[in-house]
């Protein structure tokens, strides 16, 4: 006897899985392996019935588990010093993890990936990866404030891109757009590598009163189990686990994802509902549904608080009336809830949902017997030890390795390379980089995305899109904000995946401490291949190993995050990307630092000394050249810089900054005078003198820990003095010439500022219309 | 009534008495984004901002009505289309139509819900480049006679954000003509048409002045900083004239 | 369970933008025989029990108040689904 | 001229989230017959002569690849509108 025969009107109980041991389960088919599905009859001390080998099948993937990343991950919450730990309210393992601002504000944020359903179908996927992390800090007790997305699509000339790059863009709009939270920031890739596996990562943030605080657990006995929000659908069933468990092979359609279809009214109304459910304090607890759907709030709602918890499956009102338990139990429907209501609020629950005309169901109690019980019409269909299907699920230590292809790439340095060969030197040629290089695929304005994206709803945007971090103020009353930037850099950690993820963290550092805010926390989306190749398994590690080491050094933690594995076509896995997004905090966001020249005659200092560091860059990339070491990591300088940043814009030291990134100098100069259309003299012989570089080197190098900031001249002797007692590199390379029009760089021929927008916000529309 | 609390409190303005007093209602609707803008916009202009319930049936005190933007009931059918029959919105038809004539600012969602009301003619379809769009936009004043606009100077250009996927105002030709003929036409775009608006249109009013419905967001443009970009980021608040314009006409009917 | 299939298309005189990027992209893909698209929606209405003369009407009003603006379109059929 | 119609509907079992907050509305107003609600599209291509049985061919075609999204809809009719 199989499953299917057994479907609807056959309801596999525990009574029957007792009597009928040897029944064939499709174990296989819903992505458990031998290994794991014995486990399951251990702890069962019998066959699983089919509502449990679904929950156990889809808790107990790659997704839902981490059982390849669970043994690394921990080192993020073993390398904590107390100062890490002053602020954190709330840290790893909760939906998302909490930050004290101050004042009675706390901020919850977390980043995650929608990858392979947003290359199936890149709308709905990235609608609803936007959907399913606003759920995580709706259900954290915050209101949702803002979101970002950083994205990574395949070469930008493939035919496919446009299909990916059109619908990702169009539903993170479509979504975020409607649930009125604006989008403050995120990344644009283009890369091959990223071909049939495009990355589509998501944060949301919010805000919320230390009070409200809410967390996802089931306490006190007698205490009623509501689902409400969207009806339960066929969405995803399997997803969770055949998609993040199984790569994708075009070969084998038939293991494609059913996809999930969001509804973003039905999001912006559960908001709106949430908030005034936390307002009555009507709520123990509260679990949003996302991959695992019920299987998933059930078992961890109940082995978070006192262990049991009863639930009557008919209950659940259903979109798709053919649906199983066991396929109810799997649904991944978007838009929906579950909460813990003690009896005497159930009437103002009921109230909130009716005004909002918001469809709920009682599903059963809390008990504490420490089992979750699942009946179908009264007959037990699940009978398990919560925790077994929420946190005991199987851990691998994976074999790793460093590839033996490492050391040649390493050894394989851009310079002196074939691709080197007539590198710019000559006036002409110089301009004509600089105008490259800003036009490329990846350092071209992605305005084309943000003007898809609303940034002003709210009224509280203090900073988006073109400046190095989103800013959004939380308190109108006097003006405590905070400030989010994500970053990651697949070239630099595939050469190295232990620095590149450091100079992810580090990048992400720095944008926030250049626009003003102190770094307090970090998320971060860990997207890589196959975790059963030991290449893949080593850049994990490695990355993890990064990044942790300099979250201590910085003394910022990671409160939270995802990791999303299998991102590979065939046995070739995309760069290692781990995407870091860091957050910061304002007293006062009225003193944010925008990235662009303002004033004229104010004088333009380059903080940080420059390094030939061409491997990895993009003016390597564009020669099509991938080898050699990233940029060295400094973090100590990083927090310096940051410092300097921090303390020039609270003192009104600087009236401008921008980070040094990818394109290095000549991309900061470009995009500094292009936000305000303000030209600037340069002049960088001591530069060239003082670090021993060629002009190329000093503009397209990507050495780190350092920005440019423009410095009011009555400043000027102030913020020399504070680098100089700080003993940080710091010269003055210019001034800014406000009505030139032009962007004058002694010894590159003059880039007129028109010219240089035309080319810099041409590239997107070029390719997608 | 649902109260819309800001993400922090509203911020302290010492609004004089006599202003304080004009009361102006922001509706919410199920998926209402830009109540609490709307609301702070009334308050920085000094009056009380009132919050109004899609399903209430009375109307009750208030002087004037902002239908603010977002996307009600998810616009899926037609942006404005099931929110035009919201129990309030026949309140504010018949007080719009009535003697009193209640001034009316429909913004973005509400301009579409105005249109879908027959409050003002014509009807928004999609883009013409089908994409949402954000920008930052500037729009001309032609008519600084409405209840919602007399304080900007006929012609004065205005920085304004414009951001929808439905904006490109339609209507047939005898309809343009007769707006134009009879001063209705509010604001233009200025520029580059953004959306494909016929003749450039960006707002309207009916015959009476009192009914006003724009794309762009007059609310998202009242505090230095958080609007509009401008260098220094001392400016953005070209909005603000639109509540201001408002106060004066209800302070001053008051006098 | 019978279904009432209504249509509703944008005005002829009215510039469909959907329908004019449809038609743009056809022969990029090969599709030489059109001249023209338009795009326009359709809805069907589930009933629950007979689909009387009276549901009819009801759907025929539905589909004039609310189903379709007339500023810009037209309801151009209303039927039971067979 | 001639005109093909080509019908596209949501999949069955994918939510429809306009047919949805439709199917909200019309008790609202009155329309209390119709149980459930889905939108879909309705494409009218026009043909320069005759509807020839490669020209429906070739909308049947465009039907499949471009005006429908075979992971999330159906085409549901196409034919020549009389
Ligand atoms: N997909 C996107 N969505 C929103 N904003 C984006 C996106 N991609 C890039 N941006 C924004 O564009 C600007 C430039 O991006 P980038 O060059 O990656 O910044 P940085 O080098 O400072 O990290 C930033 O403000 C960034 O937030
Ligand atoms: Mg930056």
């Amino acid at each position: 006897m199989s499953l299917e025969t057994n479907r609807k009107f056959n309801i596999d109980t525990v009574e029957n899985a007792e009597k009928t041991p040897d029944t064939e389960l499709p174990w296989a088919e819903l992505g458990l392996k031998k290994n794991e599905f014995d486990e399951v009859v251990k702890v069962l001390g019998r066959r699983p019935t089919g509502a449990e080998l679904a929950m156990y099948s889809v808790m107990w993937s790659e997704h839902c588990s981490y059982k390849s990343s669970k043994n690394h991950l921990r080192q993020f919450g073993e390398k904590v010093t107390e100062e890490m730990k002053k602020d954190m309210l709330v840290g790893i393992g909760e939906n998302a993890g909490v930050t004290n601002l101050g004042d009675g504000w706390a901020v919850t944020f977390k980043i995650e990936s929608h990858n392979s359903p947003s290359f199936v179908e890149p709308y709905q996927g990235a609608a609803t990866g936007i959907g399913g992390i606003v759920r995580d800090i709706i259900s954290m007790g915050a209101r949702p404030v803002a979101v970002m997305d950083p994205l990574r699509f395949g070469a930008i000339d493939h035919p496919d891109t446009a299909r990916v790059m059109h619908g990702a863009v169009a539903g993170i709009g479509g979504y975020g757009n409607s649930l009125g939270l604006p989008n403050i920031g995120g990344e644009m890739v283009f890369d091959s590598v990223y071909q049939g596996n495009p990355l589509v990562n998501a944060l949301a943030v919010g805000v919320m009163r230390h009070e409200d605080i809410r967390l996802a657990n089931a306490s006190g006995k007698g205490n009623k189990v509501v689902l409400f929000g969207a009806r339960t659908g066929g969405d995803g069933i399997g997803g969770a686990s055949v998609l993040a468990s199984e790569s994708f092979d075009d070969t084998k359609p038939s293991k494609r994802p059913a996809v999930q279809v969001g509804d973003p009214f039905a999001e912006k109304v559960l908001i709106e509902c949430c908030l005034e459910l936390f307002k009555g304090s009507l709520v123990e607890g509260i679990q949003d549904l996302g991959a695992a759907g019920i299987s998933c709030a059930t078992s961890e709602l109940a082995s978070n608080g006192d262990g049991g918890m009863e639930v009557e499956l008919t209950s659940v009102l259903l979109r798709d009336p053919s649906l199983t338990p066991g396929e109810i139990l799997m649904s991944e429907s978007q838009e929906r809830m579950m909460a813990v209501v003690t009896p005497e609020n159930i009437e103002a629950f009921e109230a909130v949902m009716d005004k909002w005309a918001v469809e709920y169901s009682w599903l059963g109690e809390v008990t504490d017997s420490g089992r979750l019980i699942i009946t179908w019409d009264g007959a037990v269909i699940v009978d398990v030890d919560p925790r077994t299907v929420a946190h005991d699920g199987p851990v691998y230590d994976r074999p790793y390795a460093r590839p033996d292809w490492q050391d040649a790439l390493q050894a394989d340095s851009f310079t002196g390379s074939v691709q080197d060969a007539g590198r710019p030197a000559a006036p002409a040629q110089l301009a004509a980089a600089v105008t490259e290089l800003i036009s490329s695929p990846n350092m071209c304005s992605k305005s084309w995305i943000t003007k898809q994206y609303d940034r002003y709803v709210g009224g509280n945007t203090a900073l988006a899109f073109p400046d190095d971090a989103g800013v959004i103020r939380v308190d109108e009353e006097t003006g405590l904000g905070v400030a989010l930037a994500t970053d990651a850099n697949g070239r630099y950690t595939f050469l190295d995946p232990y620095h590149g993820a450091q100079l992810a963290l580090a990048e992400a550092y720095r944008n926030v401490a250049t626009s003003g805010a102190v770094p307090m926390a970090v998320s971060d989306c860990l997207n890589f291949g196959s975790p059963e190749d030991p290449d893949v398994m080593w850049q994990l590690a490695e990355a993890i190993r990064g990044l942790s080491d300099a979250c201590m050094v910085l003394g910022i933690p990671v409160t939270g995050g995802n990791v999303s594995l299998y991102n590979q076509t065939g046995s070739t896995p995309i760069h290692p990307s781990p995407v870091v997004a860091v957050l910061g905090k304002f007293d006062d966001v009225a003193r944010r630092t925008p990235s662009g020249w303002q004033e004229d005659g104010q004088a333009i200092y380059l903080l940080g000394t420059t390094a030939a560091e061409l491997d990895g860059s993009e003016w390597s990339n564009l020669r099509g050249h991938l080898g050699g070491l990233p940029p060295k990591v400094d973090l100590a300088a990083e927090r310096e810089l940051g410092e300097i940043l921090i303390n020039a814009s609270r003192d009104g030291m600087i009236d401008s900054a921008h980070d040094l990134s990818e394109g290095g100098l000549a991309a900061a100069l470009v995009e500094s005078s292009l936000r305000y259309g303000v030209g600037a003299r340069i002049a960088l012989q001591d530069l060239m003198d003082r670090d021993g570089v060629d002009l190329f080197t000093a503009l397209f190098s990507e050495t780190q820990a350092r920005a440019i900031v423009g410095v009011p001249r009555s400043e000027e002797v102030r913020f020399n003095d504070m680098c100089t007692a700080r003993g940080f590199m710091h010269l003055r390379i210019g001034v800014v010439d406000a009505d030139s029009g032009i962007l004058d760089i002694n010894g590159v021929e003059d880039l007129a500022l028109d010219a240089l927008n035309e080319a810099h916000e041409g590239t997107l529309p070029k390719y997608f219309g | 009534m649902s109260e819309l609390p800001l993400i922090g409190e509203a911020v302290a303005i010492a609004a004089e008495p006599r202003l304080a007093g004009a009361r102006i209602g922001v509706v919410t609707f199920p998926g209402t984004l830009d109540d609490r803008d709307a609301a702070r916009a009334i308050r920085l202009a000094g009056a009380s901002a009132i919050s109004l319930w899609h399903a209430d049936t009375e109307l009750g005190e208030v002087d004037a009505v902002v239908i603010p933007g977002g996307f009600s009931y998810g616009d899926y059918l037609r942006a404005g289309a099931i929110a035009r029959f919201a129990p309030l919105m026949t309140r504010i038809i018949d007080a719009a139509n009535s003697e009193a004539k209640l001034p009316v600012l429909g913004i973005c969602n509400g301009f579409q819900i105005l249109t879908e009301s027959h409050l003002l003619p014509g009807s928004m379809i999609k883009n013409d480049h089908l994409k949402f769009n954000c920008s930052n936009q500037i729009l001309r004043v032609e008519n600084n006679t409405t209840a919602w606009t007399s304080d900007y100077a006929l012609d004065q250009e205005i920085a304004i954000p414009l951001k929808n996927q439905d904006g490109q105002y339609i209507a047939d030709e005898k309809t343009l003509d007769a707006l134009e003929a009879e001063n209705r036409v509010v604001f233009r775009y200025v520029g580059a048409n953004p959306n494909g608006s016929r003749r450039s249109i960006a707002g309207i009013s009916n015959a009476a002045g009192n009914v006003v419905g724009l794309m762009p967001h007059p609310e998202h443009a009242v505090e230095a900083g958080y609007g509009p970009e401008t260098p220094g980021g001392a400016g953005g608040i070209d909005g603000l004239g639109f509540f201001t314009s408002i106060l004066t006409k209800i302070v001053g009917g008051a006098k | 369970m019978p279904r009432i299939v209504v249509d509703v298309m944008p005005k002829p005189e009215i510039l469909d933008p959907q329908g004019k990027a449809i038609v743009g992209a056809l022969p990029r893909l090969g599709f030489t025989s059109f001249s023209s698209v338009r795009q326009g929606k359709r809805f069907e209405l589930t009933v629950d029990g007979e689909v009387t003369e009276e549901i009819l009407a009801q759907a025929r009003e539905a589909a004039e108040t609310m189903l379709s603006n007339p500023v810009i379109e037209d309801v151009v059929n209303v039927e039971v689904l067979a």
